[in-house]
């Protein structure tokens, strides 16, 4: 359990649409300097006549203390399906039911290291707060960020300033390199001396990159997105196998032991079944 | 008029009427972070099994219209780690507890119900008999009355001493008062309804049922109707039954619903997902509606619409 | 690849799987004013009894999450008249129909199959079994399978020529698949499933329940993940069984999900009282996905979720 | 069946709360000259995602072909569920799923006569077009509005100009004559010598309406307000008993055989029971 967790009424202070996503901006007091890069919040979608009974996660893309109207934290949401669709719908001035912060956050080291930030469609969003807190703890950090398409790239330009260096890849070579984020790992690993890996994207992403820092012998430090119910610990529907200290793997909960889980320990390609050898098998 | 928010559910008396549904409020402890479980009239655990269970392969979810399909598989620490850690924790919050306990054989409940005697703060026992019966071809307890019967005084046998015996039943059946009186025979202080409803969601994009396990339970707001009937129906056949009634409740306007139709008692399961407080708000409401109607105790208004209608 | 979105249901050779859900669509005529009934794979027709009905005391409708509740009670102007009007008129706008029908006792389903032989443009007899048999307490006769045989034998031996017939069953019952195995062995072509769900709502106001029937039949979107894995247990117990599948479909997703699952066509009932054009919209959309899919005929489709996962 | 219903994504151009209600107007293009006082809309509430999956009814409170974005309907909407208070959150340039004209209509006398109006809380809406109609046709009309309070008034200044006279009735004496619209109407049928009322609102006040009028020997048209879930004759929800022409009691939809009914034709107080004699029961 996240102990900072609390539930509140959200202001929508703006919402921009910037290539397929919205970013948005939530009102949310002092809540804002509670969340650390990697946690995220859960909001329940809808109105008060929704069909929808279940909360949506969003990693928090930035949080800010200032601002007139008090603390901030901002979204970078992708209009997908009906969830999604009704949160980008909303105006200024419109509330929201969130659930906030939530879940592990991304570990920072104490001494400097070099560290490499990989992060698939929406899932940069989490990882610009975590460069400028890397780069204020005086590390280098490269960024690498992929999608199908262009305008699925989040990378705003202010984002960019904590960052060595920037490469881009598409599935369709719209924009960048032409290829998956992980044919381009290597290499920037191998250039930069890379010692962390930091990621945030879909499951199978997280998993090549995996096997590429475990290659590497590096840090692999992921953001996990399995299907959430509540966000809070209480639905176990969020779980993925995860091997402990004492190698015993355990079906965590990605929404209280994560979303922020060691790459190496996760046992991925799990779904639709449960690894040999896990704890009550 | 003073109003009193008491209830006795099956020979427990607790101060309130709204408890939380097994399996929707994990240990507790995640919750005690939004609310004092002292709160609740009483916290209904996960079901407990004898060993610990990894539970089913994800996925286990899926939204559904106004409801959820789950299918968790009862994951869960086993009965030893469960006596040893959950169960003193909450005694230490002064939390109320009722212990959901289910198993695979007949044998299982009786093991089973011989660990719940004397154990702190602990006010009842729920007897999920939704399970299926490894013994017999994996059919679920409670679908048939001879293995309901079976499972429960298995318990009854065991339990010792007075605490009450609540036992859960599935609505996917023919007769569901058939199965009430069953199990109060078997001896049952008092029925849970209701289980989820057996359900299927396919994934229209790989064309395939969406949980791995292929089906899950429906709970939620879309099961509510069923529920109501469910409890309607077996107050009416058994009027000195007490029911624990769940299935949907959202709203104090709900939880009122099911004390008229018949319930001593509610749980408030899958609301909790949507919002973590949504137990402190339908108590909240349900406290106000019950004292704007003018009834002065639950007692009073439960089974209230069952009267004659003039 | 050229596509057909013919399907044949039973044995009947519609040209499309998408038809409208008894008691859904009026007589026809107050749909036919949205679009040309012939679009419809076919129609049919609220269940017809063999004398007028008056139908239930309202109020006999209840909006529930995502669902209402409904104790319409047959309303309708008996068999007699049905056929003096409804039948010719439909036919006149080239409609296929299947006819619905509905008895209190195994003899009326008899009579009634009697007067189904050779009427202009029917194409199917959809027998809705989900009805109280008089002559047995009351008791559904699709929830107990003597009771769900006799009614479906008596249809079978009266009807003559081969008009297919369709056994329309109740999810509330232990073991759908019991009735189902029952009905085809009656001599059912196919199985419609599934009928609504018996449910309650209690209105908080008045205290009571809100239907004057009391209790009434759950359908709409909250009912899909039980229609679903109804069909998904009858099609995998029995594959050869044709099944006409409803219950929640609201857009062609829904519908694809039907017959992923496994029906052959499907039908359209509450979506319509939200969107008087919600066939249509269902049709269009179904027709566009399976395309999109890359199926070539519709009964490529049928049970495809039943592929072995790898 | 109306023959002019037709179903349209109409704009709402305006909403704006007025005492307890609020009046919202929607562009409708050509619909608006199809409908005639006594028709209804019916409205798809809550959005893509909602839990509501039947239609919202509502008299038109006037209809009008002119207007900068062609034809327009107005209603009169009381925050009152969960879908009213969803249409009434809507905002100018939203829209709505709507199937209109529905219904009968008000029968309006070829030669000119004294009519009385009656309306009871919103039930006012369909009974402005009307009084225009019917004082264009040189009819002396006369007004009765009731309600529990003044704010459930619905009574606009232009809406007056076409009455001769407008009773208002409050239960709490708020404005106008306190007592229910009941009480005042047989002073005001004898004084001017009333030949037909029209009425809607409740159902408990048609009813009690109708012993007046019977009692009179004067003709009543009241709309009534049944319970309705398709609003298109399709479900058979919104019946209520009707005697025919040949005495024979029926279980009429009110969406299609109404909502404008001869109010001493219903079987009124048939709530929770079939009256005896109705054809089929
Ligand atoms: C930890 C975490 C962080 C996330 N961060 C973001 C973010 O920053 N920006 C963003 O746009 N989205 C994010 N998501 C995904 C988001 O929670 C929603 O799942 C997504 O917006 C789709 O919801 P929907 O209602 O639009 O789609 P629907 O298809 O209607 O959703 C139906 C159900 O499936 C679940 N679901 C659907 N897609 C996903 C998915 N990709 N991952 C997990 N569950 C899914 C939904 O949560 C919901 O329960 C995150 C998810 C998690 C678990
Ligand atoms: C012919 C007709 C004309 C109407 N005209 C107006 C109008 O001009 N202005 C207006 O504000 N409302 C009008 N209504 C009532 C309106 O259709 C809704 O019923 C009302 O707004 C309540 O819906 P809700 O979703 O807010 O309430 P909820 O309580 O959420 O509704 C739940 C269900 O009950 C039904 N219901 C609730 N109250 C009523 C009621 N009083 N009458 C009929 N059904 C009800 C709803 O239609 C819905 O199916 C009219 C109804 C009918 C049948
Ligand atoms: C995720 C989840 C897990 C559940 N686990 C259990 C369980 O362990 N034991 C049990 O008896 N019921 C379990 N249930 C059923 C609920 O306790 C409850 O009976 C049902 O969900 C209906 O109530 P609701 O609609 O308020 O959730 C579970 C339900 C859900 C949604
Ligand atoms: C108002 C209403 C009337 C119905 N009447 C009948 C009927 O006469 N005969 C029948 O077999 N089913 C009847 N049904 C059940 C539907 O045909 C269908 O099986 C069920 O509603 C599930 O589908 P749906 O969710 O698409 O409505 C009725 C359903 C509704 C809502
Ligand atoms: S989302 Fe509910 S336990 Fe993780
Ligand atoms: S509202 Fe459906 S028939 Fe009248």
């Amino acid at each position: 359990m996240n102990p900072r967790a609390k539930q509140l009424q959200a202001e929508v202070v703006s919402n921009k649409k910037v290539g397929s996503y919205h970013h948005m901006v939530f009102s949310v007091g002092d809540l804002a300097q509670a969340a650390l890069p990697g946690n995220f919040v859960a909001i329940a979608v809808g109105g008060p006549a929704s069909s929808m009974v279940l909360r949506r996660a969003f990693a928090i893309y930035r949080s800010s203390e200032k601002g007139i109207n008090g603390g901030l934290i901002e979204l970078v949401v992708a209009p997908h399906g009906q969830g999604s669709r009704w949160l980008t719908s909303l105006r200024a001035h419109d509330h929201v039911d969130m659930v906030a912060p939530l879940g592990t956050h991304f570990g920072i080291p104490t001494e400097p290291v070099r560290a490499l930030l990989v992060g698939g469609g929406y899932g940069s969003a989490p990882l610009f707060g975590l460069a400028e807190l890397l780069k204020a703890r005086g590390c280098r950090v490269d960024m690498v960020l992929g999608a199908s398409t262009a305008s699925k790239i989040y990378a705003p330009l202010e984002g960019k300033r904590s960052v060595s260096s920037l490469t881009l890849t598409t599935d369709d070579g719209s924009t960048g390199i032409s290829g998956k984020i992980t044919d381009v790992l290597p290499k920037i690993i191998e250039e930069n001396d890379i010692e962390i890996i930091y990621s945030c994207g879909p499951m199978a992403m997280l998993s090549a990159i995996t096997q590429i820092s475990d290659r590497y012998e590096i840090l692999h430090q992921c953001a996990v997105e399995e299907s959430m119910a509540c966000g809070i610990g209480v639905c176990m529907t969020c779980v993925l196998p995860v091997k402990g200290d004492d190698d015993q793997i355990r079906m965590l909960r990605s929404c209280i032991d994560g979303p922020v889980m060691d790459g190496s320990r996760v046992i991925w390609d799990s779904k639709r079944r449960i690894p040999e050898g896990t704890w009550g098998a | 008029m003073s109003f009193s928010f008491a209830t006795n559910l099956a020979g427990s008396q607790l101060p309130n009427p709204v408890l939380t549904a097994s399996g929707c409020a994990g240990s507790g402890k995640e919750l005690s972070q939004f609310f004092p479980l002292t709160e609740l009239g009483a916290i209904v655990t996960k079901s407990i099994m004898i060993k610990p269970r990894s539970g089913r392969a994800t996925p286990r979810m899926a939204e559904t219209p106004s409801g959820m399909l789950n299918s968790i598989g009862l994951q869960g620490p086993g009965v030893d780690l469960f006596l040893e850690n959950d169960i003193p924790w909450l005694a230490s919050q002064g939390a109320r507890t009722i212990v959901s306990i289910a198993g695979e054989t007949v044998e299982d409940y009786a093991v089973l119900a011989r660990r719940m005697r004397n154990l702190p703060g602990v006010v009842g026992i729920e007897v999920n008999i939704s399970c299926p019966n490894v013994e017999n071809r994996g059919m679920v307890f409670s679908c048939q009355p001879e293995s309901a019967r079976a499972a429960v005084e298995a318990v009854r046998r065991n339990i010792g001493g007075d605490l009450p015996i609540i036992a859960k039943l599935s609505p996917d059946v023919t007769d569901i008062v058939a199965i009430a009186r069953e199990v109060s025979h078997a001896g049952a202080d008092g029925v849970a309804l209701i289980n989820t409803l057996l359900g299927m969601v396919i994934d229209t994009d790989v064309m395939l049922p969406k949980l791995a396990q292929k089906t899950g339970g429906l709970s939620g707001p879309a099961i509510r109707p069923v529920a109501i009937r469910a409890i309607y129906q077996v107050h009416a056949a058994l009027p000195q039954l007490p029911i624990l009634g769940m299935g949907g409740i959202t709203h104090g306007r709900d939880a009122f619903e099911f004390i008229l139709a018949g319930a001593s008692a509610i749980s408030v399961g899958t609301a909790t997902f949507g919002n973590p407080t949504a137990v402190m708000k339908v108590k909240d409401e349900l406290e106000e509606i019950l004292i704007q109607k003018g009834f002065t105790g639950v007692s009073e208004a439960v089974g209230f619409a069952h009267r004659e209608m003039k």
